[in-house]
């Protein structure tokens, strides 16, 4: 009943949102809190049941015999949920502060398709079946479709059509023949330990379904479909954040790990030579996507290709196909949703205080904002991988991954990257605390609104406190791949 | 003989294909409709043709006739149908060319499409 | 006896059809039309005794009326279309 | 012998509709399809099927000759020189044919007694309407009885029609034409064809009366009949006017005609099914089951008849009316 | 109530065909419409009363004046026709109860009786289709929903309804006419008009040729009817220049009776006995299948009228429809019929939204439903929905129908792949159509003077009830797929 719960909460509260519009804008703006506390209570009351290694499932009903709408949580899933849920909370908070201080438009619009999205988001995290799963990620694109347009101008329709182009074109295009090849030789969709192909698909074609999977699954990002991700920043910041951080980049990874282990089965790939390109491909994204953020202007575009790299670094510790690497990959996920999600609400204060864009603008903004500078420099240092951050945390785990399977592409890439991101994030960094302000350049501003400053400063210390805290992560997800004591 | 008796098939093809031909060269709404009933006679020649049996007459039974032959009933029970059908399309369609030639003034088909491009 | 007058028939038939479709003028089509449907009838009522079968005279009847109609109908029509063109050269000039 | 007169019947056939092509008089077009009418019922008279060919005279050479006319009074009666695709109509259609004809050589025999096709289901109609409707003409039994259901949908698109026309000619025009009063005249004013005419008229109706219920027995039934009573209608229109015929029928009877006829054929179905039987059942309709399809088949021959007659003269209406704009 | 159970054929068709000459007794057009709604549920009762039976059971046998098949005309009932009864009488019966403030803008109150009688006859001509096992009768039932279906169209408003009713006429009557000869050559050969029986009188006949012509006839003739491309091109116009709520009716059924016909005999009658007929029928349905889905898809993404380019979408679904049975597989066929199904309740829903918009538009181009959704946020909500489902977005019918013939197209072996990537392709043009539609719907600024508001409650109901319709069998499909699969099985069930 809880995952149904978890489903409906969202819709009901996207309802309420709708109507308390009718009435007041503080209403439907504390009706979103409501909605999203109640949400994230719902999701974590779930957890020590899973902790304690309970798999809860309902079976909501079958649309054609054989296919089924179904529910089920396992230990990634819950993670993924427990972690949007919670997000949503601190990005319900930011949106109020930024909303209200960009004077946006259409604001109703915007809470509403916010909570429908977290409904879809949900769907996908706890779906027991490949066609469930397909199900609520479509919704999830379009769902966030309305929230990527939202300013509604030429540029940004461009850019949305962009956005929903490469999604859909991907998930109908190669996610669906993918998902319909594993119904025809499996019987089933089910997401099952272990997976499901073993014995069905061999050689040469498991290589060609992980490869519909792996592109066909657009959100992940992976070179050359990631092409959506720098056309969304067209969208407002706390549309950015539930792209990056929250929900739609994280349900791509999250659906190809839980498609590796799930359906593919670690073993099974691992056994099969002609799937190890994926490795290469997640390596090669990662250094091209570090490369081309080296080149940007643009605080957003930056952000985005960053966060390009950043995903294929799941992928890739998904890829190598060993149990740390895979505690890795679900790690990361988190890692770098408090990361980013603290960078991109930076990057938002910025420009909700002075409407500042582009990198060299930030010149000694440091000491006029001195929290969301603060915060961004914890958000990069974590995508850095430096301690005391979570970033560390989870690269640690994927380097561990790659020792143990003698992967040394991987570990030249992890290495190589990380010298990266620090090319691209410290002179920003650098030159915002200690970079002279340029007479006369720009309004007079302070810090950015109240609501603003709480959200970001949360998650500047959720990714901090990620690094200290990391334990019960670890255990939850140790219980699919045996933990590092194992 | 034997070919004297596949005449009959043959004047249905060769009528039918004089109809078909009317219906699609022709450009006069009303020529295309002359053409149609004549693709549609066509086609009752060919049911009644196959209705014939060699020495049999008309299946209508006549007082104190023993060992009579009688033609098939049904073809003629099929065309009396499909000739009513026939002259139902045909008003109709004629229907449709007078209301064409008050709209448009003319029931030319090609000039009915050059007034529609403009 | 039979297919003698049948043959003198279709023969007939087949001289107004000609005249039927040479025309020139639209009095010769109707002429030849209405003596078409004429030898028609004649046509039926010697096969109906030639198959041995003369209570098919009633079709004979129902050609003859039908044919008669016929030719009115296209009077009427043809006596329209003249007025009315005389209407037109009348407007035009 | 017959076989030789249709091969003549038959060539002059094929002349006449090359002719009704290729001519561009629509006018003698429309003459020359009469021509083609009657000479096809005489092919059918030939070939033993007395039926159609009192159908195809009253419908051919009757009815669509007046329904081409009146359609021709509203429109135009010459076809324009165009530039047409008449090379690739051609080929095609010469393709076709030769395609066909080739396909013809494995027919069975003409008129082979022996051909499967009157060997299945034609003996048993003959057998069962001896027994079990004893009416003379089998024609009739198969259409009233046997496959009364076809016939059913014969009337209903009839009735289709007559509603079609009346919708649509029922539009608003798009300019008002200029009244020309010369129809609602008629040929009042010709002594022969009026004197002639005047006497004609009730013999038609009678002879319609005459067709409608010696179906049973000789070549006729409910829609020659109805065609036959409408053509004298029409008759009636043309000699006396318009206004005189519509006087003697008025509109809302041809409405309530055109309906009723139909119902009634209905009607005689549905109440085979309230008495125990399927829809379409005769047998039902009486103790006797003969005397059931006796009873059957003249109500639903004189729904055909209502029906046709009421829908031929409101499509004559509907073109006449039309014309008065 | 069994007595009239063992009716229920018969009086699938009665029912709409007797409130026909009633109608155009009664001179109120609400009365008018009332009996037709009236006669249209019953016919929908009856439909899906019909449907539960023939899934509990064998096919439903009627015969006609109780005279025993062959002689007489049967009826039959089995999952093949039940399916189509309810796509036919389904979306009769929702597009009636919205249809009064459409027709009333269209139509003339005093010649709405006969309208609504019209419609009636449609109906009663496509169930007697679907009902009878006789090939004749279904010719009679053809001209009937044939005639019935020109005189709705020619009801258009605007004037070029009559030239596009007058083709449709035209390439109509050729279609019957060849159907005919069709099955006077199989008659001619067998001596038969029941299918059933001629399916087994057909294997003595010894020589096939006259067969192959009959059935070369019967499949172009049906093909014309059904608007398989290239024979199409009737069909754009004739949607396009038809009243709202016509195309609303006929858009979700006309085409799809017609390849009933041309499915149930070919298979019953010609696959069974011809050898070699089933690559012929592949060799010829295939590739018409493919242009039509590529080229009317490209057509409709650059149509600058709403009407056309639903109508040009519709070319392209045929075409889907016609890739499955092509297969010649019983997961080819399922995916047909289901797309069937499934195309009905999105098309239908995405013309009932234009219907909407016809209320206070006159002119439905693309440029001027600029920014409407702001004044019609009801009608394009259900807009976006119902194309959703015409994409095949999970969740919706749409998505049932492209799983199920990506299924069948990827067992059909090397072909296979290619096929997928086709339909794909098409799918991604669909998207391109639907969504060029909504972006300026919802982004475009609007025209501030124009008064439009949002369409009348009823029209409003029924759109929301088809597109309710489209989400509930895209997640709860098993009726539509139980019946689709018996009915494909019964299909292939006749080949040996």
């Amino acid at each position: 009943m809880t995952i149904l719960a978890s489903l409906a909460i969202p819709l009901a509260g996207a309802l309420a949102i709708m109507l308390a519009a009718r009435i007041s804008d503080n209403l439907r703006e504390t009706m979103t809190l409501i909605t999203s506390v109640a949400l994230a209570w719902n999701v974590w009351s779930l957890l020590p049941a899973i902790m304690a290694g309970d798999r809860p499932e309902i079976i909501l009903f079958e649309v054609i015999p054989g296919i089924e709408i179904g529910f089920a949580i396992e230990p990634l899933g819950m993670l993924f949920a427990a972690l949007a849920s919670a997000l949503w909370i601190v990005n319900s908070v930011y949106s109020i502060g930024y909303m209200r201080g960009n004077n946006e438009k259409k604001q109703t619009r915007f809470y509403v398709f916010f909570a429908f999205s977290l409904a879809a988001t949900i769907g996908i995290a706890f779906a027991a079946n490949l066609f469930t799963l397909f199900l609520f990620y479509e919704a999830l694109t379009l769902l966030t479709y309305p929230l990527v347009s939202h300013k509604g101008d030429e540029k940004t329709l461009r850019s949305a059509r962009v956005y929903l182009g490469v999604l859909l074109t991907t998930s109908i295009g190669l996610l669906l023949p993918a998902i319909i090849w594993t119904y025809l030789v499996a019987g089933n969709g089910d997401f099952t330990p272990g997976g499901i192909l073993a014995g069905h698909v061999e050689g040469p074609a498991l290589g060609l379904l992980l490869g519909l999977f792996v592109f066909g699954i657009g959100k992940a990002a992976v070179m050359p479909v990631h092409r959506w991700l720098p056309a969304a920043m067209v969208a407002p910041t706390p549309v950015s954040a539930l792209l990056h951080a929250v929900a739609v980049v994280k349900a791509g990874v999250f659906t190809v790990t839980k498609v590796i282990v799930y359906i593919f089965g670690i073993e099974h790939l691992f056994s099969t030579p002609s799937s190890g390109w994926l490795l290469y491909v997640a390596a090669f994204t990662i250094i091209a996507a570090s490369l081309v953020a080296l080149r940007q202007t643009n605080i957003k575009r930056l952000l985005a290709y960053s966060t390009v790299a950043q995903l294929s670094y799941v992928i890739m510790a998904a890829a190598i196909l060993k149990p740390l690497a895979e505690i890795g990959a679900s790690i990361h996920m988190v890692a770098h949703a408090f990361g980013k999600i603290t960078l991109f609400f930076a990057a938002g204060a910025i420009y909700t205080a002075s409407k500042k864009t582009e990198i060299g603008q930030l010149a000694g903004i440091g000491r006029r904002m001195p929290w969301t500078m603060t915060a961004f420099t914890i958000g990069a240092l974590s995508m850095i991988g430096v301690p005391p951050t979570g970033g560390f945390v989870s690269k640690w785990f994927i380097l561990a991954g790659a020792f143990q399977a003698d992967n040394y592409v991987a570990i030249f890439t992890i290495i190589t990257s990380t010298v990266l991101n620090a090319a691209y994030f410290l002179p920003i960094v650098f030159i915002a605390w200690f970079g002279r302000e340029t007479e006369g350049a720009g309004p007079d501003h302070g810090e950015a609104p109240l609501p603003i400053i709480i959200a970001l400063t949360t998650t500047a210390a959720l990714t901090i406190l990620f690094f200290l805290f990391n334990g019960p992560v670890i255990a939850l997800e140790a219980q699919i791949f045996g933990g590092p004591s194992s | 003989m034997a070919l004297l008796e596949l005449y009959h098939y043959w004047v249905f093809v060769v009528l039918l294909m004089i109809g078909f031909y009317a219906v699609i060269a022709k450009l006069n709404l009303i020529k295309k409709l002359i053409g149609l009933s004549l693709f549609q006679a066509a086609v009752f020649l060919l049911y009644i043709t196959m209705n014939k049996v060699e020495g049999g007459t008309a299946p209508i039974f006549t007082d104190g006739a023993v060992d009579q032959l009688y033609s098939n009933p049904l073809p003629q029970v099929l065309i009396l149908t499909a000739i009513v059908v026939g002259i139902s399309t045909l008003a109709l369609g004629l229907g449709i060319v007078v209301r064409i030639k008050e709209e448009y003034d003319t029931i030319e088909e090609h000039e009915i499409q050059e007034i529609d491009r403009q | 006896m039979y297919y003698a007058v049948t043959f003198a028939l279709i023969i007939t038939m087949g001289l107004a059809l000609a005249r039927a479709i040479i025309g020139p003028s639209v009095y010769d089509r109707v002429l030849a039309m209405n003596m078409f449907g004429t030898k028609t009838v004649l046509l039926l009522a010697v096969v109906a005794f030639m198959l041995g079968r003369p209570d098919f005279l009633d079709l004979a009847l129902t050609y003859a009326l039908i044919n008669f109609i016929g030719v009115l109908a296209v009077l009427e029509f043809f006596r329209d279309r003249a007025s009315r063109r005389k209407d037109e050269n009348e407007t035009e000039s | 012998m017959t076989v030789v007169f249709s091969f003549f019947l038959l060539t002059m056939l094929i002349v006449t509709a090359i002719a009704i092509v290729r001519i561009r008089d629509l006018f003698a077009a429309v003459m020359l399809s009469g021509i083609f009418s009657l000479l096809l019922a005489a092919n059918f008279f030939l070939l033993d099927a007395a039926d159609v060919a009192l159908t195809e005279a009253a419908v051919g050479a009757g009815i669509s000759t007046v329904l081409f006319l009146s359609a021709l009074a509203m429109t135009t009666d010459k076809e324009k020189a165009a530039p047409s695709n008449r090379i690739i109509a051609l080929i095609v259609v010469t393709a076709m044919t030769l395609a066909l004809i080739y396909s013809t050589f494995d027919n069975p025999a003409f008129g082979d007694p022996d051909a499967p096709i009157h060997q299945h289901v034609a003996p048993w109609y003959l057998e069962t309407t001896r027994e079990a409707i004893d009416i003379p003409n089998v024609v009739t039994a198969v259409l009233g009885s046997f496959r009364g259901y076809d016939t059913l949908g014969e009337v209903f698109v009839v009735f289709t029609a007559g509603i079609g026309v009346l919708f649509i000619l029922g539009a608003p025009s798009g300019k008002p034409r200029q009244t020309t009063d010369l129809h609602s005249e008629g040929l009042r004013h010709y002594l022969v064809p009026r004197v002639v005419g005047r006497m004609l008229t009730p013999f038609i109706l009678l002879f319609a009366l005459y067709v409608q219920f010696h179906g049973d027995y000789g070549p006729g039934g409910g829609f020659q009949a109805g065609a036959i009573f409408a053509a004298a209608i029409i008759l009636y229109a043309l000699l006396e006017g318009e206004k005189s015929a519509l006087e003697a029928i008025p509109r809302s009877w041809l409405i309530a005609m055109t309906a009723g006829g139909a119902l009634l054929y209905s009607a005689v179905g549905v109440a085979g099914m309230l008495l125990g039987g399927n829809f379409l059942d005769y047998s039902v309709l009486a103790d006797n089951p003969v005397a059931g399809q006796h009873i059957g088949i003249l109500l639903i021959e004189a729904g055909v008849g209502i029906t046709v007659t009421g829908v031929l003269l409101s499509i004559f209406h509907a073109f006449a009316a039309r014309d008065k704009f | 109530m069994s007595a009239l159970q063992a009716h229920l054929p018969a009086l699938q068709v009665i029912v709409p065909m007797l409130t026909a000459p009633l109608v155009i007794l009664v001179k109120e057009r609400r009365l008018c419409w009332a009996a037709t709604l009236l006669a249209s549920f019953c016919s929908l009762a009856i439909a899906i009363s019909l449907c539960i039976d023939v899934l509990n059971g064998d096919s439903i046998r009627y015969l006609m004046g109780s005279w025993p098949a062959p002689w007489g005309i049967e009826l039959r009932v089995d999952t093949f026709s039940a399916l189509l009864l309810l796509i036919v009488n389904g979306s009769s019966s929702l597009a009636l109860i919205g249809a009064t403030a459409s027709l009333d803008r269209d139509i003339e109150s005093s010649r709405q009786p006969l309208f609504y009688a019209a419609w009636l006859l449609a109906l009663a001509g496509l169930n007697g289709i679907l009902v009878t096992a006789d090939a004749f009768n279904i010719f009679v039932f053809m001209e009937i929903s044939a005639l019935a279906s020109y005189v709705l169209i020619s009801a258009g408003p605007n004037r070029r309804a009559l030239p596009a009713v007058f083709k449709y006429l035209i390439m109509g009557t050729i279609g019957a006419t060849f159907y005919l000869i069709g099955v006077g050559l199989i008659y001619l050969m067998t001596g038969t008009l029941n299918i059933a029986d001629m399916a087994l009188r057909i294997q003595d006949v010894a020589d096939q040729k006259a067969i192959l012509v009959a059935a070369g006839f019967i499949t172009i003739g049906l093909a014309l009817k059904a608007a398989v491309f290239p024979m199409h091109i009737w069909l754009p116009n004739a949607y396009t220049y038809a009243p709202n709520m016509v195309t609303v009716f006929l858009a979700a059924c006309a085409t799809k009776v017609s390849l009933y016909i041309l499915l149930r005999i070919d298979f019953f009658v010609f696959q069974p006995n011809l050898s070699g007929h089933d690559f012929q029928f592949s060799y010829f349905l295939l590739p018409m299948s493919l242009l039509a889905i590529l080229i009317a898809s490209t057509v409709a993404m650059f149509e600058p009228n709403l009407k056309r380019l639903l109508a040009w979408s519709s070319v392209a679904q045929i075409g889907y429809i016609t890739l499955g049975a092509s297969l010649v597989s019983v997961a080819g066929l399922t995916a047909s019929l289901l797309h069937m199904f499934n195309h009905a309740l999105a098309k239908g829903a995405l013309f009932l939204v234009i219907a909407c918009l016809g209320i206070s538009l006159s002119h439905l181009r693309i440029d001027n439903i600029a920014g409407i959704a702001k004044q019609m946020p009801w009608t394009m909500a259900a807009f976006v929905l119902a194309g959703l489902s015409l994409i095949g977005v999970p969740g919706t019918a749409g998505f049932i129908s492209k799983w199920y013939l990506i299924t069948a197209t990827l067992e059909a072996g090397s072909w296979g792949p290619a096929l997928v990537a086709i339909i794909i392709i098409s799918s991604l043009m669909a998207v391109v159509y639907i969504w060029r539609i909504v972006e300026i719907a919802y982004f475009q600024p609007a025209d501030e003077q124009a008064v439009v508001s949002e369409a009348p409650f009823f029209l409003l109901l029924s759109t929301w009830i088809a597109v309710a319709l489209n989400f509930y069998f895209g997640l709860s499909a098993a009726l539509p797929v139980e019946l689709a699969d018996s009915a494909a099985r019964l299909l292939m069930g006749q080949m040996r």
